[in-house]
């Protein structure tokens, strides 16, 4: 597809998901889905020293949904959790590179709160 | 007579503002023609005022023009009088009248009769009554997305107070026949809601022969401004009803103690009134008389033929809803390849869960870059969703502005789409 | 800077349409500067579509200008964050969003305070909750058309979980101290809701200095559409509120079994919203913005005082409000000698009982005839009518356009009245 | 007043009422209210072999809707109840030989609404 909308990084991890999948005896997961579209992510993740030591996703949705959620999972691994809530709505679209209107972008930002949401809870 | 969508389109400005636009989300909402555009500054520009109260000549101005809109839509629809067309925002604040308003007689266990196809609008006013004990029942969709009306008929029983039930699907397109609904209603005593926020725009309605208790649409869906919408209902049902906002116009008389109502209609027309809205409205219906609403439908149910012939060009293209245009308004669902819902446990097991299907999303985005205005998403019908088994769809719904040409040049674009996003 | 009514005139259309028109009805509905009428025509013309669930671009702008109106009144009324601001119809919509939402949560004996110079529509949808054992209680208002605030005090007790009032009466044009009323219910644990229909058009209003819960204004009191109005409140109160209106757009999910709602304020905004009222209501806000808010409460506060030099002039005149215009909003009601309210038992004891008074019906229709247009009536507010020992009023109201000549223009119009009506 | 708006005789009966008073023991009465404007009217009336005998009336209000409820009384006495009920709103604002808008019309028609209301009761 076009640049101009995704870029080729969005659209291979779109492809080609990393770090998809669960993992085992997670300190959080989460489930989110933005209510306009019906995208999905599921992250789960393991947090030690509070630091994000492992992370999966799996998800259902559009391009922009799903390749960010991967994108995030390596964005975030080996991070502190306070440096994830550090994070900016702003920071993160541009690490993916693409300009939205405020409908689409709530497909790219999808990922980037539910993370935040699962690391404020209380047990990790 | 004939639609003809070249010379409409120059009524509307802005298909001259976009001479590429291919606009086919008219399902959502429609655009608006100059006349209806003019219609609501000429208001602002000469009689502006509050109706029904000022003595002066441009409110005197202004409520004949109000109250001439009411009169206009209730012939539109065949009412038997204006005094059962109340004014409201939406199809959605209709249903939510309905909801609170019946919603106060109800008592545990008394049953609410919806379809499984309904939009949100005509689902969560329903359910907020579950907290009163209300049961909400759904008549079920047949594999061919049809509604089973024996279905329909068997959960019709002595506890069914209120039945409330679309005539067209916004997903599926699919016509129901309203008028044998209403009439099973009636005969067991059941309240009978029509969800016409699809139809009244599309087609020719009439209330009576419908022979429904109610009737809602919204004047957005018919090249309306956003704002207004409308309510039918029986006369002596809405004289028995308690009001549902209070304020101001709404009222009889008023001291410190206590209230009494105004008549029908005005009784649910509390506080001051979107004036322009019904002005605007008024003048949409004019438009949409002169091409006659039958002759929307026949240019309707062309355009879904014309879809029916080429969509087998389109690889893994899905579509939704019942296979006969006669049955069918100008909706079309579709998705390229399988779109499934989420499924945590089944997507874990699987590394390679994003099949090679288009997503809606990336699809409606890419059809953008074609200038083509297509939606795609969940339709504000999710449990219907989870029936097809879908998360989500793309959905073209062209009107009267719309040709053949420019479904070609879609499926075209959609034949592109597929090209790129299988590289 | 200070108003220049006759050069502001010159932006609204309706008075090069009606050069002589004198408009003196603001109070219930003022008039649209081109700016505001070509903002809505511009929409339709160019970007008119569904918000928020469109991915084409449209449907991106459209959401962005529906997004930014809704930033422009939160910056405009002070609040912390857009997500305070509800676009609504009108106040009186807002105030009924209210009293459904938050009368959930009341309990028999429960009390909810108002004031006696209350419009209908911050009194009715209270008077709703009578049925449940709400208990409805009145701060009194003054020999001096003031709130008496030790009553207000008083009134507020253990059991008042609500008190609702408004900032400037329509009927009197009193300003009441609502951040110290807040301040008075705030400290008694009781939700304040600001009826600020006629003050937020005509002054500078900031949400957090008056440190209330709530507070409701319509557009097409400040020179915006009908059909637009706007709810603030308290974001952690908002966010624990039931929903209103159920339907599409205001849900998180949906299946057959229930629903989430959607974050605030979407939370609360169900169906189709007036896009096209939120885009002509900002650019409304953009106009009193480049006046100032402060230079029309200026102006207002010169007009009353315009008015309190020459009242005298008039014979058997009686006016109905504090006589400080500090202490006054731009409302002006009055009446020509005695306006009694029925009294079957005392009407029918005399053959004279129709007094040398002149109606207020019969004012405005003179006044009509020299194209001045008067309000006269209850005012939507028939239990102060009673407290004030009249039927109903004439009521003038000025706004940004109006000066000094009209209404001189005015009194010599009610003078040539007087001596018609005694002959 | 101007007679575009009023004339003369409605002018006349609201300066000096006809028929002003109460009906002793009266075979109906009524009060009605004009709610958009607060006018009320009362009437109370006698009606012996289906014919109104007597009438009066008291009020409060504008010169039409006053004006107008004396030119009724005037109008009515004599009539048969089924005459009265014959009367349109159409005929009596001809009558009154005024053009009103909707909103001031309602003022005109108040006190024929309320008099078919008391003579449509069982009881006369
Ligand atoms: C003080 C006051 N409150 C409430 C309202 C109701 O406003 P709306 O009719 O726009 O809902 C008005 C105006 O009519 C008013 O003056
Ligand atoms: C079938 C159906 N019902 C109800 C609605 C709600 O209409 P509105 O959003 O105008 O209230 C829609 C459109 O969104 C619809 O398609």
């Amino acid at each position: 597809m076009n640049d101009e909308v995704y870029t080729e990084i969005l659209l291979d991890h779109y492809r080609s998901p990393r770090n998809y999948g669960s993992v085992e005896n997670p300190s959080a997961q989460i489930t989110e889905h933005n209510p306009l579209c019906g995208d999905t992510v599921h992250f789960s993740l393991k947090v030690e020293g509070g630091k994000i030591v492992d992370i999966k996703f799996v998800g259902q949705g559009c391009s922009i949904s799903q390749g960010a959620a991967s994108i995030l999972t390596e964005l975030v691994k080996g991070k502190s959790v306070a440096e994830v809530q550090a994070i900016t709505d702003a920071d993160f679209l541009k690490i993916l590179g693409i300009r939205l209107g405020p409908n689409r972008e709530k497909c790219a930002l999808l990922s980037l709160n539910a993370l935040k949401k699962a690391i404020s809870t209380k047990n990790v | 007579m004939s639609v003809n969508p070249e010379r409409l389109k120059k009524d509307f400005p802005i298909f001259s503002n976009n001479p590429d636009l291919i606009y086919l989300d008219n399902a959502a909402t429609t655009q608006k023609p100059s006349s209806v555009i003019r219609a609501v500054s000429d208001y602002y520009a000469t009689i502006n005022s509050n109706v029904h109260r000022g003595v002066y000549k441009i409110s005197e101005e202004a409520t004949e023009m109000y109250e001439g809109s009411r009169k206009k839509v209730s012939e539109f629809i065949g009412a038997r009088e204006p005094a059962e067309i109340v004014f409201l925002r939406n199809t959605t604040e209709a249903i939510n009248l309905l909801s609170y308003t019946l919603g106060r007689k109800l008592k545990k266990g008394d049953e609410v009769l919806l379809t499984e196809m309904e939009h949100h609008s005509n689902l969560v006013p329903w359910y907020f009554l579950r907290e009163a004990g209300i049961v909400i029942k759904f008549a079920k969709m047949k594999a061919d997305f049809t509604l089973d009306y024996e279905d329909f008929q068997d959960k019709l029983n002595t506890r069914t107070v209120i039945a409330s039930f679309t005539e067209v699907s916004n997903v599926l397109g699919t016509i129901n026949d309203v008028r044998e609904l209403s009439n099973m209603c009636r005969e067991n005593s059941t309240i009978s809601i029509v969800d016409a926020a699809q139809s009244v725009p599309h087609m020719s309605v009439d209330v009576r022969a419908i022979g429904c208790d109610f009737l809602a649409f919204s004047g957005h869906k018919m090249l309306a401004p956003a704002g207004i919408g409308v309510l039918y209902g029986r006369k002596d049902l809405l004289d028995r009803m308690h009001p549902f906002l209070g304020g101001g116009e709404m009222i009889g008389e008023v001291d410190y103690n206590g209230a009494t109502y105004a008549d029908v209609p005005w009784k649910f027309e509390a506080g001051t009134q979107n004036v322009e809205g019904a002005v605007g409205l008024s003048a949409a219906i004019d438009y949409l008389k002169s091409i006659g609403m039958d002759s929307v439908r026949e240019h309707e149910r062309s355009m879904i033929d014309h879809i029916f012939k080429i969509m087998d060009t389109i690889g893994d293209l899905r579509q939704f809803g019942p296979m006969d245009s006669g049955k069918r308004g100008g909706v079309f669902s579709f998705n390229i390849g399988d779109v499934k819902p989420f499924d945590l446990l089944n997507q874990s097991n699987t590394k390679f869960a994003i099949s090679h299907s288009i997503h809606p999303h990336d699809l409606a985005a890419f059809l953008d870059r074609n200038n083509i205005a297509v939606r795609s998403g969940h339709h504000c019908a999710m449990p219907l969703m989870g029936r097809m088994g879908v998360s989500s769809t793309a959905r073209v719904s062209p009107y009267i502005y719309n040709d053949e040409r420019e479904l070609d040049l879609f499926f075209d674009a959609l034949s592109n789409c597929r090209k790129e996003m299988a590289r």
